[in-house]
C-alpha cells in the first residue's frame, strides 16, 4: 500500500514536471507570436478559434479516424512484416545477405519516389497509396530496430531452450520476444510516430482525406492557424498514444528488462 | 547610388522571367542588383515579405490579396500572367463542362483558383456537382496519373500541358478555361493569376525604383515576347526545363502587364465571383485601393 | 544389458582463439548407460564444461562423435543458473515440463521438488530476487522435473550449505532410483563424487583425458564417508587431485 | 590464416548473394518500365543518361556534398544531444519528466510547421533551415535509441565499477559506451538514413540548392528520369555510406556485444 | 587497539516484493578490524549476500548503520563474476587497479597474482572464453590486486578443484599477512572456515541473526584439518549447521 501510494506520488509529481515543461513552451509560443503576423504565426488563442470551427465542422473528427486507420494498418503490417525478417534474417546467412540491401534499398529511396510508384501501382485508390507509403517507410526502421534487438538475445537461453526441446515457435515466443520487449516497446515506439508522419506525408502528397490533406490543403490556402491547429489535433492524438498506449507497455516492458 | 541587393522570390514560372532578364541585361542603376530566389513555397516568401527579409515576391494575385487583407504589408506592383490553364481530358472530348457529368476530374488544391474555376464553370453549366468525382492531386502526380489512364480529365497550367499532350497520345486538349471565363463574361479572357508584389515598406521608401522596376519588368515582357526562343532558354537555365517545351509552352501563356487600373478591373470581376464560392481564398473582401500600387 | 544413453567416441575438441588453437578434450572415449551415475572430476578449466556441452549437443567435436539416441530426454543442470528473468521459479520450471509431460502430472512432480528444494516459498519469486544458491536449486529443480533419461549436472551443488547438500543428495538419489536416469555429474566435490556415483572418472589437465577410473559398488544409500572403503576411495582421489597432477 | 580465409570467402559469398538480390530489384524495374511511358516510369536506360547529363552539367557533384554536408552536421549535432539527454535523463526523474514529454512534442510536430519556424527564426539563410531541420528530425530518433540502451547496460558491473571506486566518467566510457556500441551503432546508422532523408525533405521544401531541391525541381517538373537519376545517385551515397562506413562499424561492434 | 573497517550496528534488512515485505537481516551487529579474518556461515538464502552488498555500499539497510570509514579501499569478489565481457583477464583487473596504484607497482602485482592464480595463459582471453573456475578465478584476482584495506569475498572457492582450493586459500593468506585487510568471508566450507578465518560467526535461518560466534587462536599458516582442536571445532560446525537448525 505504501508503495503504491509513493508510486502514485511519484508518477503525479512527474507528469506536474512534464506539464510545467509544456507550459513553458506553450508561453515561448505565445510570447514569440505576438510579434508575428497570425498569417505567418498564429497565435494559441487563434489556433484555439480554428480548432473550435474544425471541431464544429466535423471534419476534425473524421479526418482524425481515417488517418488512425490508415497508420494502424501501414504500421502494423510494417512491424509483424519487419519483425517476421529479423528473424528470418538472423538465422541464415542466405537471408540476411539478401534482404538487407533490398531493405536498405527502400529505405534510402526518398518518399516522393514511393508516391510516384504508388501511382502507378495503385492508382488514386484513395486508401492503399498511403498505407503503402506508411508501409514502406517504416518497414526498414523496424526491421534494423528488430534486428538489433535480436542481437542482444541471451544466447545461453536459447540454448537452454533448445537441450530442453523447446520448439522452434516457442524459443520465438517465450524467449525472442519477451527479450525482445524492451526493443519492441522502443521500436513500436519510433514506428508509430514514424508511420505517423508517414501518413501524413502521403496523405499530403496523394491523397483527398485524412489529416495530411486538411493540413497541406490548409497550408496550401495560407491557412496558418488552421495548420496550427491540425498540429495541435496531430499532437493530442501522439500524446494520447504515448501516454494511454506506449508509457504503459513501456511500465510493463520494465518487468522484462529485470 | 548605394549599393544594395533586391531579394526577389518567385516560383519556377514564366513571370519572373522578364526579371531574369532584366538581371541578366544589367540596365539598373548602378550598385542596385537583383537576387532572384527560386521556390514554390509562398508560405515562405510571406513570412519573409512581412520579416522585411524580401523585397519583392512574384504569387498569385489571389495569394497576395489575401495576406494584404490579413494585414501583411505589400502591394501589387502588377498583374502578369492571364492565361495558363486548360482542361485535358483522356480518350475523349469534352465539348462543354456537361461532359464530364460522371468522371473523374482531378484539380491540384482544394480551395485554390482552379478549384473555384472548375466549380464555377460547372456550376454555371449547369452540372451537378455531386455528379463529378473530383480528385485533388498536387499537378506532378495528377498528371502522372491522367497518362496512366486513371483519370478521365484534369486541369493543369502550363507547361504541365504542353508535356501531357506530348507524352500521352489519348490526352485531348478539351478547353481552354479563359475562353471558358470570357464566355461568361461578355468576351472578357483575362483572368489574373500571377503578379509581381512589392514589400510595403520597401514600396514607401523606394517608389521610384519600384516605378523603375516595373517599367523594365514590361520590356522584359516585351522582350520575351519577341525572343521566344532565348526565353526559353532562360527558363531552362532557371527552371531546370527544356527550352524546346518552355518555348512550346509560351505559345499557351498569356503574358502582358495592362495598366493598372484595367487590371483592377479585371481583379475584381474575378474577386466577386470568388466571393460566392471561397471568400477565405482571398482574404474575406475585396482588397481595397491601397492594394494596388 | 542396459541401453547406452550417451556415447563419447574418441571425441577431440578444439576452440579456435586470437591467439590460435586451444586443444581442450583429446581423443575421449566414455559410455554411460541407463541407470549409471557417473562422477566427472578434474582440475578448473580441464574441459569439463566443455564435454557436457558435447554431450547435450550444444557444441560439435573438432574430431569424434558424441553420439544420444534420438529420443533421449536430456535434462542439463547449468554451471551457472540459465532462468529466464522474466518468469517466476515455477514458471520456469514448467516452462520446459510442457514439453514433456502433461499437465496434471507435471504438476504432481513439480510440487514435489519444489518442496524438497526448499523453494515452494518462492515458487512466485522472480530469478532476480532469489540468492545464488535458490538460483542454483532452481536449477536442480527444473532438470529433475521432467523426469529425464539422461541429467547433466555441472556442479550442482555449490552455493549450498552443508545441511541442504545433504537433502539434495537424497532427493537426487530417490528420483534417480524411482525413474533410472543416466547421471553424468561434474563436481570438485571427492567426496560427492564416491558417494553418489557409480563410476567415478578423473580427467587430466586440459586437454581433458581420462586418467582413472574407479568403479563402486555398494549400493548409494548404504554409503557414508565413515565406510572406511568409501573414506580409503576419497584418500585416493583426494591424493590423485592434490597431489603431482 | 584457414579461418580469415573462410570468412573471407564468407563475406564474397554475402556479397554475391547480396547484388544477386540488387540484380533482381533492377530487372524488375526494367521490365515494369518497359509497359510505362518514361514520363511515369523511366527505363534504367533513360536514367542512366539523364545521370550522365547531370554529371556533364557538373550539378551532380555541388549539390551531393551541399547536401552530405548539411545532412552531417545535423546528424552529428543531432546524435550528440541525443546521447547527452539520454544519459541526462537516465540520471535523474527531474531531467526526465522534464525532456521526454517536449522531445514527444518535437517528434509529434510535423515538419511543415518546422520550416515556418525556420523561416522565422533563420530568415532567408539557406544553409541553417534544413541543417535545423534534419537535427529536429533526426534528435528525438537519437534519443530514443539512446535511452533504450541505456536500460539495456548490467546493473552488476556498474555495482562492481562503484565498489572499486571508478569514477562517473571512466564508468561512462569504460562502461556505458563499450554496452552501448551495438545500440549507437544501430543508432547511428538509424540516425544517418533518417538525417539524409530529413535533409533531402528539407531541401525539397525550403532550400535553392542541394539534392533534395534538384529532385523537387525535378518532380515538379515531371522529368521523372532525372528524378530516378538523381535517386540512384541517392542510393549511391547512401551504399557508400553503408558498407564504407556502417558496415566495418558493425563488425567492429560485434566483438563488445559478445 | 586496531582499526575498525567494517562494522554493522543493529542492521536490518527487507525487501519489498509482490508479495509483501521479506526480513531478510534482523538487527544484526558486527564488527571487523584491520588484520581480522570471518567467515561467515549460513543456511542458503539467510541473508549472507545480502549483508556483504550492504559493507560494500550497494544496498542501505532498512534500519541500522553500516559504517566503513571513509577511504576505506575495498575489494569485493561477487558470487557471480561481474567481468567487463569486453576487456580480456587482465585488461579487467587492470581497470580497477588503475583506480589506485600507479603503474609499475600495479603491473609487479597483478603479474604475481595471475601467476599465482594460474591465469598467466589467459591473460588475453575474454571472459566468454573461459571456464566456470577461471571466471571465479579472476574475480578473486582482481580483488586482491588492488591491495584493499577491506576485502569482501562470497564463496570465491566454488567451481575450484582441492588442489587450486588448496593453493589459492595460500595465496589468500600470504597475500593477507603482507597486507592484514580485513577480510569477511562467505562461505558454505566449513573446513575452509576453520582454516581461514579467525572468527567463524554462524548465521540463522532468514532473516539471518548472528547464532554461534567461534573464535579461533591459531596462526592460520600452522593449522591442518588433523589438528584435533580444529577437527573438533568442525565437526561442532558441521554439527550445528546440519543438525536441527
Ligand atoms: N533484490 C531482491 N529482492 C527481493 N528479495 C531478495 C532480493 N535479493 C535477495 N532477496 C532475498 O533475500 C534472501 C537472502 O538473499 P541472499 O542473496 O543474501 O542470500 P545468501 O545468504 O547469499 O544465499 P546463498 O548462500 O544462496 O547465496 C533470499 O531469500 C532472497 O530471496
Ligand atoms: N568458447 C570458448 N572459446 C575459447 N576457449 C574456450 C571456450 N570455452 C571454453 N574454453 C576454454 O576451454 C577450456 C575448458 O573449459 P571448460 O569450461 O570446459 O572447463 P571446466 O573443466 O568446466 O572448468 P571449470 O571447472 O573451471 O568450470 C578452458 O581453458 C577455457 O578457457
Ligand atoms: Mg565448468
Ligand atoms: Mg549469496
Amino acid at each position: 500500500m505504501a508503495i503504491s501510494i509513493s508510486r502514485r506520488k511519484g508518477e503525479f509529481q512527474k507528469l506536474a514536471i512534464g506539464t510545467a515543461g509544456l507550459l513553458v513552451v506553450f508561453a515561448c509560443w505565445s510570447r514569440l507570436a505576438e510579434n508575428y503576423h497570425p498569417l505567418i504565426l498564429p497565435s494559441p488563442h487563434e489556433t484555439g478559434k480554428a480548432l473550435l470551427a474544425l471541431w464544429k465542422e466535423g471534419s476534425l473528427v473524421s479526418n482524425v479516424l481515417v488517418t488512425l486507420s490508415r497508420t494502424l494498418c501501414g504500421c502494423s503490417l510494417a512491424l509483424f512484416s519487419g519483425f517476421a525478417l529479423a528473424v528470418l534474417t538472423k538465422g541464415t546467412t542466405f537471408w540476411q545477405a539478401l534482404v538487407r540491401p533490398i531493405l536498405t534499398l527502400i529505405q534510402i529511396i526518398p518518399p516522393v519516389v514511393w508516391t510516384v510508384l504508388a501511382v502507378i501501382w495503385f492508382g488514386i485508390a484513395d486508401h492503399v497509396a498511403p498505407v503503402f507509403l506508411i508501409f514502406v517507410v517504416t518497414l526498414p526502421v523496424a526491421f534494423v530496430s528488430f534486428f538489433s534487438g535480436l542481437d542482444s538475445i541471451d544466447g545461453q537461453l536459447v540454448e537452454m531452450a533448445a537441450v530442453y526441446r523447446c520448439s522452434r515457435l516457442k524459443t520465438i515466443t517465450e524467449i525472442y520476444l519477451p527479450a525482445l520487449i524492451p526493443h519492441f516497446v522502443s521500436t513500436v515506439s519510433v514506428g508509430i510516430s514514424f508511420a505517423w508522419k508517414a501518413a501524413i506525408f502521403a496523405e499530403f502528397m496523394g491523397s483527398t482525406t485524412g489529416v495530411g490533406f486538411a493540413l497541406s490543403t490548409a497550408n496550401s490556402n495560407l491557412q496558418t492557424e488552421k495548420v496550427f491547429a491540425w498540429v495541435l489535433v496531430l499532437i493530442a492524438v501522439m500524446l494520447v498514444c504515448e501516454y494511454g498506449l506506449l508509457t504503459p507497455l513501456r511500465r510493463r516492458a520494465a518487468r522484462w528488462s529485470a | 547610388e548605394e549599393g544594395r541587393k533586391i531579394f526577389i522570390q518567385s516560383p519556377p514560372t514564366v513571370g519572373v522571367l522578364p526579371l531574369i532578364w532584366v538581371q541578366e541585361q544589367g540596365v539598373l542603376p548602378r550598385g542596385i542588383d537583383l537576387e532572384i530566389i527560386i521556390s514554390q513555397d509562398h508560405q515562405r516568401g510571406l513570412s519573409l515579405i512581412s520579416s522585411g527579409d524580401l523585397d519583392l515576391l512574384v504569387t498569385g494575385v489571389n495569394v497576395g490579396a489575401k495576406a494584404y487583407n490579413r494585414g501583411i504589408d505589400l502591394q501589387l506592383v502588377n498583374t502578369n500572367i492571364w492565361g495558363i490553364d486548360y482542361l485535358l481530358t483522356s480518350g475523349f472530348q469534352a465539348e462543354s463542362w456537361k461532359d464530364l457529368e460522371g468522371r473523374t476530374l482531378s484539380l491540384p488544391l482544394q480551395g485554390g483558383p482552379l478549384d473555384f474555376l472548375a466549380r464555377y464553370f460547372l456550376h454555371n453549366h449547369g452540372v451537378d456537382l455531386d455528379q463529378i468525382d473530383f480528385a485533388y492531386l498536387p499537378s506532378n502526380n495528377g498528371a502522372r496519373a491522367f497518362q496512366l489512364g486513371r483519370l478521365d480529365a484534369i486541369i493543369l497550367p502550363e507547361p504541365m500541358v504542353t508535356i501531357t499532350l506530348n507524352n500521352y497520345d489519348q490526352a485531348v486538349l478539351s478547353l481552354d478555361i479563359q475562353e471558358e471565363w470570357g464566355k461568361l463574361h461578355a468576351g472578357e479572357e483575362r483572368i489574373p493569376f500571377v503578379g509581381l508584389f512589392v514589400q510595403g515598406g520597401f514600396a514607401k521608401e523606394n517608389s521610384e525604383l519600384v516605378d523603375l522596376l516595373h517599367q523594365y519588368y514590361q520590356e522584359g515582357v516585351d522582350w520575351v515576347q519577341s525572343h521566344p526562343e532565348a526565353a526559353a532558354e532562360l527558363a531552362a537555365q532557371h527552371f531546370g526545363q527544356p527550352a524546346a517545351l518552355v518555348q512550346e509552352s509560351l505559345g499557351r501563356i498569356h503574358l502582358q502587364v495592362y495598366p493598372q487600373d484595367e487590371a483592377r478591373e479585371l481583379i475584381e470581376l474575378l474577386f466577386t465571383e470568388i466571393m460566392d464560392y471561397y471568400p477565405e481564398m482571398i482574404g474575406g473582401r475585396l482588397p481595397d485601393g491601397d492594394f494596388y500600387f | 544389458m542396459r541401453v547406452v544413453v550417451l556415447e563419447y567416441v574418441g571425441v577431440t575438441k578444439e576452440f579456435a582463439g586470437d591467439e590460435g588453437i586451444l586443444q581442450v578434450v583429446d581423443d575421449l572415449s566414455l559410455t554411460i548407460k541407463r541407470g549409471e551415475i557417473v562422477a566427472l572430476l578434474g582440475p578448473s578449466g580441464c574441459g569439463k564444461t566443455t564435454l557436457l556441452n558435447m554431450g547435450a549437443q550444444l557444441l560439435k567435436p573438432t574430431r569424434g562423435r558424441v553420439v544420444c539416441p534420438k529420443g533421449t530426454r536430456v535434462a542439463y543442470a547449468f554451471q551457472e543458473p540459465r532462468l529466464l528473468p522474466w518468469k517466476t521459479v515455477e514458471e520456469n520450471i514448467r516452462f520446459v515440463q510442457d514439453n514433456f509431460l502433461p499437465e496434471p502430472l507435471g504438476g504432481e512432480i513439480r510440487e514435489r521438488i519444489l518442496v524438497q528444494t526448499q523453494l515452494s516459498d518462492f515458487r512466485n519469486a522472480y530469478p532476480d530476487e532469489l540468492s545464488g544458491g535458490m538460483k542454483q536449486r532452481v536449477e536442480i529443480a527444473r532438470a529433475l522435473s521432467i523426469q529425464p533419461d539422461l541429467l547433466l549436472m555441472d556442479e550442482p551443488f555449490k552455493s549450498l550449505d552443508p545441511a541442504l547438500k545433504l537433502e539434495l543428495r537424497s532427493l537426487l538419489l530417490a528420483e534417480h532410483s524411482r525413474q533410472q536416469f543416466a547421471l553424468l555429474l561434474v563436481t570438485h566435490d571427492p567426496g560427492e563424487a564416491v558417494l553418489l556415483a557409480d563410476r567415478v572418472i578423473l580427467l587430466s589437465r586440459r586437454p581433458a583425458q581420462i586418467r582413472t577410473e574407479i568403479a563402486l559398488k555398494a549400493p548409494q544409500e548404504l554409503r557414508t564417508l565413515a565406510d572406511p572403503l568409501l573414506a580409503g576411495w576419497l584418500d585416493e582421489i583426494h591424493g590423485l587431485m592434490v597431489g603431482a597432477q
